[in-house]
């Protein structure tokens, strides 16, 4: 359980979410990639929280996933909206903001 | 009358003002009492003058500009020269005034008529009064401004507008040239004031008094016609034909001449600018001359002849005769005048220019016959003429002052002038009628006014030798006493040739009916005049007007505006590029986000590293 | 006093505002009104001002936003004659655009009255920042001038007008920015500016911008492209300020901002500027020969005629430099005017291209004559005002150098080639169309507009003297400030 | 044997990675996510935060993942395949059922090294930081009603 491999976990969970986020078109997989990356970052800090013991930074993850949650459930309701008008939730749907 | 020299000018500067402000209101009967009135006004005001002048008159009025250490008073100068020029200014003007009351009746545009013909006669008689450059300079463009306007009188005629607009250009040239001389003078010395000047050139070394003296030259050339700028005169003749009478042969042509021996000290210190005065005036004399003989057209024979004599009147003063020049000038007013009244009258009766519509006038117009008879005489320097007497001043000092070709060239003009005139005589008074309609004699009005310049031009020319003393108190006429046998060889001779040229234009115009005398091309080229005019609108007036379409076309609208507008859509250009990045797509937003962290992370890194 | 003259006219435009729309006749008499008595009140400073005092007089002063951005107004003897010359011009233009302008009136007139109010503010402002409040306020309504009552392509040229303008004065903004902050406690009076020390270099860059702004605005040669759109689009009154007052603004900006504050970019560029400013006489000349347009050709004259104005700036002899500010004045008059006439042609005519224009002198005698008379000031025939400016600045530049002096002289040429053809084109020959035969008759409105101009052309030609001596104290001390040669110490302590 | 039990989780948190990134049938992606967070709930724990280990399990591998499978059978559903439930659960319940057995052993927590139990959190929050406390809460509230009132379907 070293610091060291805890930061490699953050690094590989946040690497993999972007990633994630890259390549797969549809919304859905975005919106989870992104949660894992959030994932990687909270662990990252959590781990420093440990090393520093730091009561602040474990409230601040605290808050962050309580944040998360929320943002997750407005994204959710947001893709079904677009599912429900679109049938399909590619991000191709979503580019009427174009230039 | 040496408080009240200035009104000369004034009388016709307020007749003009008064026509052209009241000129569409007031009748013409008014007008043609009042503008001769004022005109007569001036003669007699300037007639009084001359004979109670005693040395030099100055006034000054009031100072027209004073900026730093240049000042120009608006002072007018009455001493020997400018008296002389005055009494034939003012003199032939009233003439002309009382002549075109005639000629001028039945057109709709008198009143105008008579207010530039006012406007004209102020003008020269500022030009010739004024006492320094600038303000010579205002009559200087005075008249041009006025020939334009009498020349483009009857504007409706497309050939007199462009007449009038080429006179002024062509004029316009030339106060170029007078403009930077007047400029360099001030820099010489300071002052524009003719005596100023006269008094101060030796300060100046001879080859910038050179310069300046040829500058004021080329206004000179450009006013009367002399080579290089003559091509607007014979053009002129679109205007009526007192004008050409009063402007293109008595007044405005001479301001040149003028103009050189007022400032004859300059001229002389410059020692080389006089001898080009006297060597293109008697070049142009002798072009000139040549061109008269083959034309058709009555107004351009003698607008050629003018041109011949002015060449004259400047060979005169170039070979240091000014007495000699300025009393053929003084002559030649009146003769010339005459010549163009006369000729006016011909047109009046017959209706057209040519001559060759002409022909057996001497029965229908005998007055006339009789006054262009003297003229033609005087102008071919029959002895008892004026014309003789001055003219042959003229090659006299030409000859004694060493200028031997002058004198020749002089002598053959002299001949020339003789067959073209008598060309003319023979042409249209001489034969029978050729032109339809019946031509009458011109009315009483005209006649009287040719008689009196008839009678001028024969008893103009008895004094020569008090014309040369009077003139002695500007201090730089020289008055030479020839051997009497030289003088009589030297007459001789001109009248000889003037006989010979009288007796070949009656030879091949009366005996054989004018058919012979066509020497193919030499009388083509003659008659095109050259073709001077065609040269100087190929080297001058279509390249400019050429170049400056392409210049418009491309470069100001092509390449200026276009760096206007270029830069304007260069912006939107840019705009446009950069909307291309919103593609719409959260992956791309994401990319460039990610990219931005890394690079930022790395910069960041980059320094701890 | 002056703060009266110049925010008269905006008053007027603010109380116009509230007036209904629907009365026309009230909006023309009144704003006529106004002006006229503006022109009045301005004649008061003109006859109290000493000639002897180059100094600004009839200073105010008030803090308005402190920090050295204070409200200071004050006339010598060059804004003077300027302040002058658009009084005079702003009721001839506001009077001839009676019939010319058929709808929106209303809106029209409060645009000439704060128009006016821009225009004179440029010229009396001291103060370098209320000089560019000024400078910039005076594009907006000039802006919707052109833009609303303009020709075909108005709004392209507007547009043009204003941007290039504005483009041209935002570098100069960003020159006040630097004077601001370096200034002593942040003063922008002028004459606390021209005892600035700036090192070199800095000076030329400054000198540079400031130069820009004011050589577009003038126009000088290459950034001209602008004028000849915006006049032809411009309705009469429009172009008649545009060309009259608002060119001299930019002559008026070097010789009291860019040459006095920065000496030595001055010195560095004023070959250049030299040889663009003969470049203007001679190019715009050229131009004018071949436009169709009979505005396009009044616009490149005025292009022309400024080549002459700035020439008589840049060379910088006493003589040329005076005639040069006496040109300004000759030429907003006669140009005003080859407007007011062109106007009144097109308002006949409907029509400005110059083929099918020709022989109208027998229809309209008088409107002949009066365009005669404006030729001829314009050409600058002795005797008139035109000839007096040209004489000078010809004579200072000659005197100064004298390849300068003849290339420039060449413009007396040129100028008569191609007015003559104008008028040639226009009133000579004959009438192209029967219609114009009865054209109508200039009215006693547009006779009263054009005499008093017409005597103005005869007063300045024949009597300069009445005009130079006023401004004559202050374009000396100008230029000694301009060569810093020795200061003189009469600068009343600057107020802050 | 902490060490042996944390290098399970370490690749298991992969391994859902792996496949979430790889497979082709969305739900069991989706599913495989909540191994991942599953055991990092585990780690959380392993390093003394149980209560957050807790919460981010009930969270994400609950709420979360749930939540998402719920969508992806809307998006799938429509698409026409839905035999893939027995799969889902199955690895749902796997992932949940290993978190319980982790977290009972929290007590003995090896690799704890902080000094504040869960209590001092709670009193920290209630102490200084309550506005930012109450603010989260409202957060998720305004989350809650604003996805409630997107997914109303208009009349």
């Amino acid at each position: 359980m070293s610091v060291f491999s805890l930061f490699l976990l953050s690094a590989l969970l946040f690497a993999g979410g972007m990633a994630g986020f890259f390549i797969r078109r549809d919304l859905v997989t975005m919106l989870l990639s992104s949660e894992i990356m959030l994932a990687g970052a909270n662990l990252a800090l959590l781990t420093f929280a440990t090393m520093r013991n730091s009561i602040e930074a474990d409230a601040i993850v605290l808050i962050v996933l309580t944040v998360a949650a929320a943002e997750v459930a407005v994204a959710l309701a947001a893709i079904a909206v677009v599912v429900r008008r679109k049938e399909e939730a590619t991000e191709r749907t979503v580019s009427e903001m174009k230039g | 009358m040496r408080e009240l020299f200035w009104l000369i000018p004034l009388f016709p500067a307020f007749g003009a003002a008064f026509l052209i402000l009241f000129g569409r209101v007031i009748s013409r009967k008014l007008v043609s009492w009042l503008a001769p009135s004022l005109v007569g006004l001036s003669f007699l005001f300037s007639l009084l003058s001359y004979i109670q002048l005693n040395g030099v008159w100055v006034k000054e009025l009031f100072s027209w500009i004073k900026v730093g250490n240049l000042s120009i008073p608006f002072a007018l100068q009455f001493d020997p020269l400018s008296s002389i020029m005055a009494v034939t200014v003012s003199g032939v003007s009233f003439l002309i005034h009382i002549y075109s009351i005639g000629y001028m009746a039945n057109d709709w545009g008198y009143n105008r008529y008579f207010a530039y013909l006012n406007l004209f006669t102020f003008s020269m008689l500022l030009l010739v009064l004024s006492a320094n450059l600038p303000l010579m300079f205002i009559g200087w463009e005075g008249v041009g401004l006025c020939s334009y306007l009498l020349i483009g009188f009857w504007f409706e005629k497309d050939a007199a507008a462009d007449a009038g607009k080429k006179a002024f250009i062509v004029n316009r040239i030339g106060d170029f040239g007078f403009l930077l001389g007047i400029f360099l003078l001030f820099t010489l010395f300071g002052n524009l004031s003719f005596n100023y000047i006269n008094s101060h050139v030796s300060a100046v070394s001879p080859g910038i008094a050179t310069a300046a003296a040829l500058l004021l030259f080329v206004g000179a050339t450009g006013k009367s016609a002399q080579l290089p700028l003559y091509i607007w005169l014979p053009d002129a003749m679109e205007g009526p034909t007192p004008v050409s009478a009063l402007i293109h042969a008595a007044t405005m042509v001479t301001a040149g001449v003028y103009m050189v021996s007022r400032l004859f000290p300059l001229y002389q210190h410059s020692g080389f600018a006089l001898e080009l005065v006297a060597w293109v005036g008697i070049i142009t004399a002798i072009f000139a001359a040549t061109i008269a003989l083959a034309q058709n057209d009555i107004k351009r024979v003698l607008a050629y002849s003018t041109i011949s004599q002015i060449g004259y009147m400047f060979a005169g003063v170039g070979v240091g005769a000014v007495a000699a020049g300025m009393f053929h000038l003084f002559t030649h007013a009146f003769f010339k005048s005459l010549l163009f009244l006369c000729a006016g009258a011909v047109i009046h009766g017959v209706g057209t220019n040519d001559m060759r519509k002409m022909g057996g006038l001497r029965k229908a117009m005998p007055v006339t016959f009789w006054t262009f008879l003297i003229a033609a005489l005087t102008i071919s320097g029959i002895p008892g003429f004026s014309a003789f007497f001055s003219k042959d001043e003229i090659l006299k000092e030409a000859y004694l002052s060493g200028h031997k070709w002058i004198w020749a060239i002089g002598v053959i003009t002299a001949g020339l002038t003789a067959f073209y005139i008598f060309r003319l005589i023979f042409m249209t008074f001489y034969g029978e009628y050729r032109g339809e309609g019946h031509p009458h004699e011109a009315p009483k009005v005209m006649l009287i006014p040719m008689s009196i310049l008839a009678l001028f031009s024969i008893i103009g020319g008895w004094f020569p030798k008090s014309f040369a003393h009077y003139l002695s108190p500007l201090g730089y006429i020289k008055v030479i006493e020839a051997s009497h046998s030289l003088e009589i060889y030297l007459l001789g001779a001109s009248l000889i040739l003037a006989i010979i040229g009288i007796y070949i234009a009656w030879l091949v115009y009366v005996k054989r009916k004018g058919k012979g005398w066509n020497f193919g091309f030499v009388y083509r080229v003659i008659y095109g005049k050259y073709y001077v005019d065609e040269l100087y609108n190929f080297l001058f007036v279509t390249p400019y007007r050429k170049g400056s379409e392409l210049i418009n076309r491309y470069f100001d609208k092509g390449v200026i505006d276009r760096t206007v507008e270029g830069s304007g859509e260069a912006a939107l250009g840019g705009g446009n590029l950069l909307s291309k990045l919103q593609t719409g797509l959260l992956k791309d937003y994401g990319l460039w986000m990610a990219t931005g962290i890394i690079i930022g992370l790395f910069l960041a890194i980059r320094s701890l590293l | 006093m002056i703060s009266a003259i110049v925010f008269i006219p905006l008053f007027a435009a603010v109380i116009f505002i509230f007036v209904s729309g629907k009365n026309v006749k009230f909006f023309k008499i009144a704003s006529l009104a106004v002006s006229g008595f503006v022109f009045l009140l301005s004649i008061v400073p003109f006859i109290k001002f000493e000639a002897a005092n180059p100094l600004p007089q009839f200073q105010e002063f008030s803090h308005w936003i402190g920090f050295g951005l204070n409200y200071r107004i004050g006339a010598d003897g060059i804004s003077l004659m300027l302040l002058l010359l658009t009084t005079f011009l702003a009721p001839l233009a506001i009077a001839s655009s009676w019939n010319y302008i058929r709808e929106r009136e209303k809106e029209y007139y409060i645009m000439m009255l704060l128009l006016e109010t821009g225009m004179l503010g440029v010229f009396v402002a001291q103060n370098l920042f209320l000089f560019y409040v000024f400078w910039e306020a005076m594009l907006i309504p000039m802006y919707f001038i052109i833009g609303i009552w303009g020709g075909k392509k108005r709004v392209y040229a507007t547009l043009k007008f204003v941007l290039y303008t504005m483009f041209g004065s935002l570098l100069m903004l960003v020159g006040i920015f630097y004077l601001w902050k370096v200034s002593p406690n942040h003063s922008l009076y002028f004459y606390d500016l021209y005892s600035l020390k700036i090192s070199d270099s800095t000076q030329i860059l400054l000198f540079a911008a400031f130069a820009l702004a004011f050589a577009i605005k003038v126009p000088i040669f290459p950034f001209h492209t602008w004028l000849p759109d915006a006049h032809t689009e411009a309705p009469t009154a429009g172009s008649v300020l545009l060309a009259a007052v608002l060119l001299k603004m930019g002559g008026y900006g070097f010789l009291r901002l860019a040459i006095p504050v920065f000496p030595e970019g001055f010195r560095l560029f004023s070959p250049y500027l030299i040889v663009l400013a003969i470049i203007s006489i001679v190019y715009g000349a050229a131009m004018a020969f071949v436009q169709k347009d009979a505005k396009r050709l009044v616009a490149y004259s005025s292009v022309s005629h400024l080549g002459v104005i700035m020439l008589g700036i840049f060379i910088f002899t006493f003589k040329a430099y005076t005639g040069g500010i006496y040109q300004m004045l000759n030429h907003g008059l006669s140009t005003g005017a080859l407007f007011l006439l062109v106007g009144m042609v097109y308002e006949r005519t409907h029509t400005r291209e110059m083929e099918r224009l020709g022989g109208l002198a027998r229809p309209l005698p008088l409107l002949s004559g009066f365009l005669m008379i404006t030729v001829l000031s314009s050409i600058g025939l002795p005797g008139l005002n035109g000839f007096v400016g040209e004489f000078l600045v010809f004579m200072g530049s000659f005197e100064a150098n004298k390849t300068v002096g003849i290339f420039a002289a060449l413009g007396v040429i040129l100028s008569a080639v191609y007015l003559l053809w104008m008028f040639q084109k226009v009133m000579q020959g004959k009438v192209k169309n029967e219609a114009y035969m009865k054209l109508p008759r200039m009215n006693l409105r547009e006779i009263l507009i054009m005499v008093p101009i017409v005597i103005l052309y005869f007063w300045m030609g024949l009597y300069p003297k009445f005009f130079i001596s006023k401004f004559e104290k202050s374009a000396k001390f100008m230029m000694e400030i301009s060569s810093k040669t020795e200061i003189v110490q009469v600068i009343d302590g600057g107020g802050k | 044997m902490w060490n042996f039990i944390y290098w399970i989780l370490f690749v298991l948190s992969l391994a859902g990675l792996g496949v979430f990134l790889f497979c082709r049938r969305e739900d069991r992606a989706v599913a495989s996510l909540a191994l991942t967070f599953a055991s990092l709930g585990g780690i959380f724990a392993l390093m003394g935060h149980a209560f957050l280990g807790t919460i981010l399990v009930m969270l994400y591998a609950g709420a979360v993942i749930v939540g998402f499978i719920v969508v992806v059978w809307l998006i799938v559903g429509k698409s026409g395949e839905g035999k893939s439930l027995v799969t889902i659960s199955s690895i749902v319940f796997l992932a949940v059922a290993f978190e319980v057995i982790v977290l009972l052993s929290w007590k003995k927590a090896p690799f704890k090294s902080i000094s504040f139990s869960t209590a001092e959190l709670g009193v920290f929050f209630m102490k200084d930081y309550l506005y930012l406390f109450e603010l989260t809460s409202l957060l998720i509230l305004t989350a809650v009603v604003s996805s409630l009132v997107i997914l109303r379907r208009r009349k």
